[in-house]
């Protein structure tokens, strides 16, 4: 399932100009305040009718500026959680949960109520009134409702933003599951948190502006020491993929990247299992030498890319660990003083802790 | 037949003829207050003013104009008749006039409810595969319930109350059009004739008493349930 | 400083012919005669007044508003039974059977004075019994007028008055004057003023257009 | 006097009377219809019923009620008198006449409009410091505009059509007391006087178009604002 | 200014039952979806009238459930910001902006609404509708309405969710100076986002499920071992504060803490003046022995407290580097590695890039 992006629409001053690709699974938009991705996603949705351009989702027109093709929302079958909940006022918990189901092909997959319960911890609000639930459980309330409308895609702007971290953690695998899952549900995901987009997303969209300022598979975006200044220096990172190798009684698992072995814990995938690991900029230490009685014990040879220097004392260095790219920030002193270079050799240091579950996916 | 129980002849045929004409006006208002609040075409300013209209006539006229329309010469009073449907010196025609005069106050009431309705909840149920008519049944009906009975009371109240279009359309036959605002209109017009006025008036009172304070314990209900408190 | 005249609706066409002649500016307040006697009693600023229904100038003179005897008739009118235009004169025995599912308009029996009258004719010629349940009563006798002339009643019985100006509607029987009380139109002044309209009202002019309109003439 | 000067006589008294009443009713059914939706107080229902009280009753009715209540013999009217402030047989009359026959719909659409208003923005406004009145002035009242505009224009519409209580209130004086109802009940009451109704009905029809068109367009500046779109 | 709340309330089946005082300064109100902490806010704003207990400001008394008082809501000068925004739809942003201003003593100090536009990037916004703006805009104008009613307090119901990272970068120094400065503006503050509190809070209150789980000083809160699970792992650190010493051409600053020097980036304040660090506990390593040859400047001598073993694979290590207390959360293959104990001396390296300008405040 494919979606493609192609419109332009203007507000009085603001401009929204977007072109993109998603190819399945989970694809982020990402940026800043007033940035363009609610329109976006409501172009998508059928609630905004762009100016001109064109939306396909999977061949299917959904929106053609030229021919006049507008498919109507209802039709779209695409499941948006919206920014602000929207729920039905009218509506118990349970009504609102259940609005959309009857509307979805009989035969169409998707999770039952009592999934959606326990994942969204719902079960004791069901008879309430949406007037009577918190901003986090009316967010969960909306998140549910989209789900059980068994859409074919889910637009979600900024899901998680009024919940705990706690809640965040068990929804989040649930979105990976979607994605993996026999449904392949596709996700359109507006996020200002980078741990967020990192975790899930497959395709990286950043917005600024009402433009496009890069976009490409989340690898790739991520581990550009460019790209920093776009995602927040203290949030860049490269995501690698590795191997499950084995668990052990502490609980620390062993994974394998291209560039060596690493110790995590709290992986929860079997052995043999691929899993996606978000190494942070800041978590990597470089050192020239081999170092030992340190606490961390995950320590790789590496050879440096790139150095990129920023505005501020700070500078991303692009790593080549095997076949895998990461991405170290170190003080521009650190860089003078161990006189790191392009193709230079040296040892990262990854805090075996730094590696939290929560950014290990897939 | 005594006084009283002619009183009581025209309370209950007022009952019926308002009970009758609210429920037919009720779906009708609907349609009407929903095309003006929320379609455009052609002809729309013209039939906002005539809703309105019954207002601005005196009953009279429109009476004598409903006489026009629907009376037995006419195209469509014949046409009726055809039907079966005898609107000539029969309740069914104070149920006519009492709808066209409730008409106004009913679209007016049931429009400002629609118009109120956040189009965003639309847009939500529409996007969770809700076609047209489901996203009305499901939330704006729902939604606009005050509004739909705060029309209905008001409509029932002026169909209790109609009486200068209702006698120049279906006459003043006891048992048949004589309601309640007609005989207490006749009464009014002999000397001495009060008291049977006042009996009637407080019958009409207490009818609106009672519609009134249904009205507002179904308002009641209906508003916890929409704010959810 | 004009003068105001209240009188009923019924004497309308007439009475503003008359106002015309008058030598001074006459404001007519046209409405019922009972809401005509309610708004007098409630202390109306009305010279004089002019009424359809004799019973309401009996309540002002029990209600001690106007001096008793001050009233006097201007005017007297007929009542008659109309039907369809093209219609035969008929007898007015064979109604019942004319009328066939069909209703006969009048003014409402104990409200409207032609009401009242007509009643009282149609219990003499002894055809009330078979005709009461087949009246549609109205609030004015015009409005009877308007249902035979629509053809939603086949037969009425109204103002000689008005049915001579209707074109819809022809006349089928006079109904005859002492079959029922007289139709008296009552007139009388309310103040000093007044007084002097009322005598116009009494000149030979003034009865020249109460008859041209079809009024009958009136011997004092 | 010509026919036709009587006739214009007659639409000037009843915009004037039309517009003043609705200036004067505007602000008090605001007022009943704020206590109706947002206070509680002994007494409500009764308030409640007491405002649909001129939809049930027939208009004669009312207009007699005024008259026992405000003509020149009667208590009130006399101690009115003395204050300069006549009402019987006098267009002011007509005006209260007018306010009350239009109060029950006025009312019911400003109540209507209060009620769809979220409390959380007026409780927003109160935390910003705004007290009661501020909080009504500067929320509440712009948030409700669309249902005084309906209130405004329903209550003009019955105030333009008003007739029974006002005939029988204030009698039917060309050029003091006669409205345009009146007058096209007076020209329909004798023979051949249907031309002069028409044109007079066509008068009434014409004020209905344009009070309808204007309340439209103030209606959608209104709405534009509110949304914001 | 000191706030006490001290309520009882029931809606339904849950209980609200809070205690807690707050002596000026930021008190954060955190706690998961649904635990109560828009209820607290709601009753000392005098939108919620709890069932029974007391609320007092600076001795005034705010709700007092046995007299029966109850001061309305126009009359605390308390400025809300709500978790929706609330934004009054009839009104331009500049009349939202300035809807308070007239209510508030004309003496009464507080930002001017050039301070709040600049601060809050509205200036192009002033005439728009807020129909029109974003969903972060929206929220931005909520903050700077409730800035310029120049309130006694502020509540903030977490009004940085839904702002992207450059903007709170932006608003929380200005919170800090709005406390700071010469107003000293007290704020109760409600998130989710623990670098938030971390970064902003004075006192901290845990809430759970409509009860006090913990509260007390930052400092205290924040470095007690027990208090990890209720914060969430990777979100817990200590807090600790220093003193500016020097800056460095390349933009690290030298930062005195009792016990040590610190080199860290991004440091705004001057020579002299005192600053807060947040130090999360998995940034800090623990080597027995001084190494060398790191990236890592920062190596502060340190005797371990206590060693807190959680149900996971990692622990959390109470450090005393002098008077201060540092957190590190290590595996516990690392505590068994390396025999780390309570009294035992060792070293711990701080990343110097891993304290965020973001987490220094004060
Ligand atoms: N109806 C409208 N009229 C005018 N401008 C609008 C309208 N809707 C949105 N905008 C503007 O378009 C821009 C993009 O809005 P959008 O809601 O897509 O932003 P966003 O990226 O979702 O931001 P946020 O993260 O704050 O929700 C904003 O500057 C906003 O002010
Ligand atoms: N009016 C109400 N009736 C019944 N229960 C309510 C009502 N208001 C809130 N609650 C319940 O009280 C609890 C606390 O709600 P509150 O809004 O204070 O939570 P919160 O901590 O602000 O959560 P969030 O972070 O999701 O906004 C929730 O479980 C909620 O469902
Ligand atoms: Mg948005
Ligand atoms: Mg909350």
């Amino acid at each position: 399932m494919s979606l493609s992006v192609d419109i332009a629409h203007t507000f009085g001053d603001f401009s929204l100009q977007v072109t993109f690709q998603a190819e399945g699974g989970i694809t982020a938009l990402f940026g800043r305040s007033g940035a363009g991705k609610t329109s976006v996603i409501n172009a998508v949705a059928g609630l905004l009718r762009p100016d001109q351009g064109r939306i396909t989702l999977s061949g299917e027109t959904l929106f053609d500026g030229d021919t006049q093709t507008f498919l109507p929302s209802a039709k779209r079958r695409l499941g948006y959680v919206f920014q602000d909940a929207r729920l039905f006022p009218h509506l118990s918990v349970r009504d609102n949960l259940t609005f959309g189901s009857r509307y979805a092909p009989p035969t169409a997959p998707g999770p039952s109520l009592e999934d959606v319960l326990s994942l969204l911890g719902l079960r004791d609000l069901l008879d309430r009134a949406p007037g009577r639930l918190s901003g986090g459980e009316k967010q969960r309330v909306a998140l549910g409702r989209a789900l059980l409308s068994k859409p074919r895609m889910l637009l979600m702007d900024e899901p998680l933003a009024s919940l705990d971290a706690p809640r965040k953690q068990e929804i989040l695998p649930y979105l990976e599951r979607l994605r993996d899952g026999p449904l392949g549900l596709p996700i359109l995901y507006v996020s200002h948190a980078v741990d967020e987009v990192a975790r899930l997303a497959d395709t990286l969209v950043l917005l600024g502006n009402g433009r496009v300022q890069a976009q490409g598979p989340l690898y790739e975006v991520m581990a550009d020491p460019a790209a920093v200044p776009l995602l927040g220096v203290r949030e860049a990172g490269a995501v690698i993929e590795a191997e499950v190798i084995q668990h052990a009684a502490d609980g620390l698992s062993r994974l394998r990247i291209s560039g060596g072995d690493l110790l995590l814990p709290g992986v929860q995938a079997d052995p043999g299992a691929r899993v996606r690991l978000r190494v942070l900029a800041q978590d990597v230490m470089l050192s020239v030498k081999r170092p030992d009685g340190l606490s961390a014990v995950n320590i790789l040879p590496v050879k440096i890319e790139t150095v990129h220097q920023g505005e501020g004392p700070g500078a991303a260095i692009a790593l080549r660990a095997g076949q895998d790219r990461l991405l170290a920030r170190v003080t521009r002193r650190a860089v003078a003083e161990l006189q790191l270079a392009p193709g230079m050799g040296c040892f990262a240091i990854i805090k075996a802790t730094s590696v939290a579950p929560g950014s290990i996916g897939r | 037949m005594s006084i009283d129980a002619a009183a009581w002849d025209a309370l209950r045929l007022s009952l019926w003829v308002a009970c009758f004409a609210t429920l037919i006006a009720v779906p009708l208002a609907l349609w009407i207050a929903w095309l003006l609040a929320r379609r455009d075409f052609p002809g729309k300013a013209t039939l906002n003013a005539l809703v309105h209209l019954p207002l601005v006539l005196p009953p009279v006229v429109t009476g004598y104009l409903l006489l026009v329309a629907f009376g037995r010469n006419a195209p469509l009073g014949r046409a009726l008749d055809s039907l079966g449907l005898t609107l000539a010196f029969h309740w069914s025609g104070a149920v006519l006039a009492a709808i066209i005069m409730s008409f106004p106050l009913m679209v007016r009431a049931m429009r400002l409810a629609i118009e109120a309705v956040d189009p965003k909840l639309e847009e939500a149920a529409a996007t969770l595969g809700a076609p047209g008519w489901a996203v009305f049944g499901r939330v704006t009906l729902p939604l606009i319930q005050p509004g739909i009975l705060a029309g209905a009371v008001m409509g029932f109240a002026k169909a209790m109350g109609e009486f200068g279009a209702t006698i120049t359309f279906v006459a003043n036959i006891p048992g048949q059009t004589q309601t309640l605002p007609s005989a207490i209109w006749a009464a009014l017009q002999i000397p001495g004739g009060e008291g049977q006025a006042i009996a009637m008036v407080l019958m009409a009172c207490a009818v609106a008493v009672g519609a009134v304070a249904l009205s507002e314990a179904l308002a009641r209900r209906v508003a916890r349930r929409i704010s959810g408190a | 400083e004009r003068l105001v005249v209240f009188a009923a609706a019924s004497l309308r066409g007439a009475l503003d012919e008359i106002a015309a002649g008058f030598d001074g500016e006459v404001a007519l307040s046209y409405g019922g005669s009972g809401a005509i006697a309610r708004q007098v009693a409630a202390g109306a600023p009305a010279d004089a007044m002019l009424l359809a229904n004799p019973k309401w100038m009996d309540w002002l003179e029990g209600e001690g508003i106007i001096a008793p005897g001050t009233a006097f008739v201007i005017a007297s009118n007929r009542l008659v039974l109309i039907g369809p235009q093209d219609h035969a004169p008929i007898d007015p025995e064979q109604l019942p059977e004319l009328l066939g599912t069909g209703r006969l308009a009048m003014g409402q029996r104990d409200a409207v004075p032609a009401g009242t009258y007509a009643r009282q004719w149609l219990e003499s010629a002894g055809l009330w019994e078979a005709l009461r349940t087949r009246l549609a009563e109205t609030d004015n006798v015009r409005a009877a007028l308007a249902l035979v002339a629509r053809g939603q009643a086949p037969f009425g019985i109204v103002y000689a008055t008005d049915a001579r100006a209707e074109a819809g509607v022809a006349i089928l029987y006079e109904v005859p004057p002492e079959s029922h009380a007289p139709i008296r139109y009552l007139a009388t002044a309310l103040t000093e003023r007044g007084q002097s309209f009322l005598a116009h009202l009494a000149s030979p002019a003034a009865k020249a257009i109460f008859a041209a309109h079809g009024f009958a003439e009136v011997s004092r």
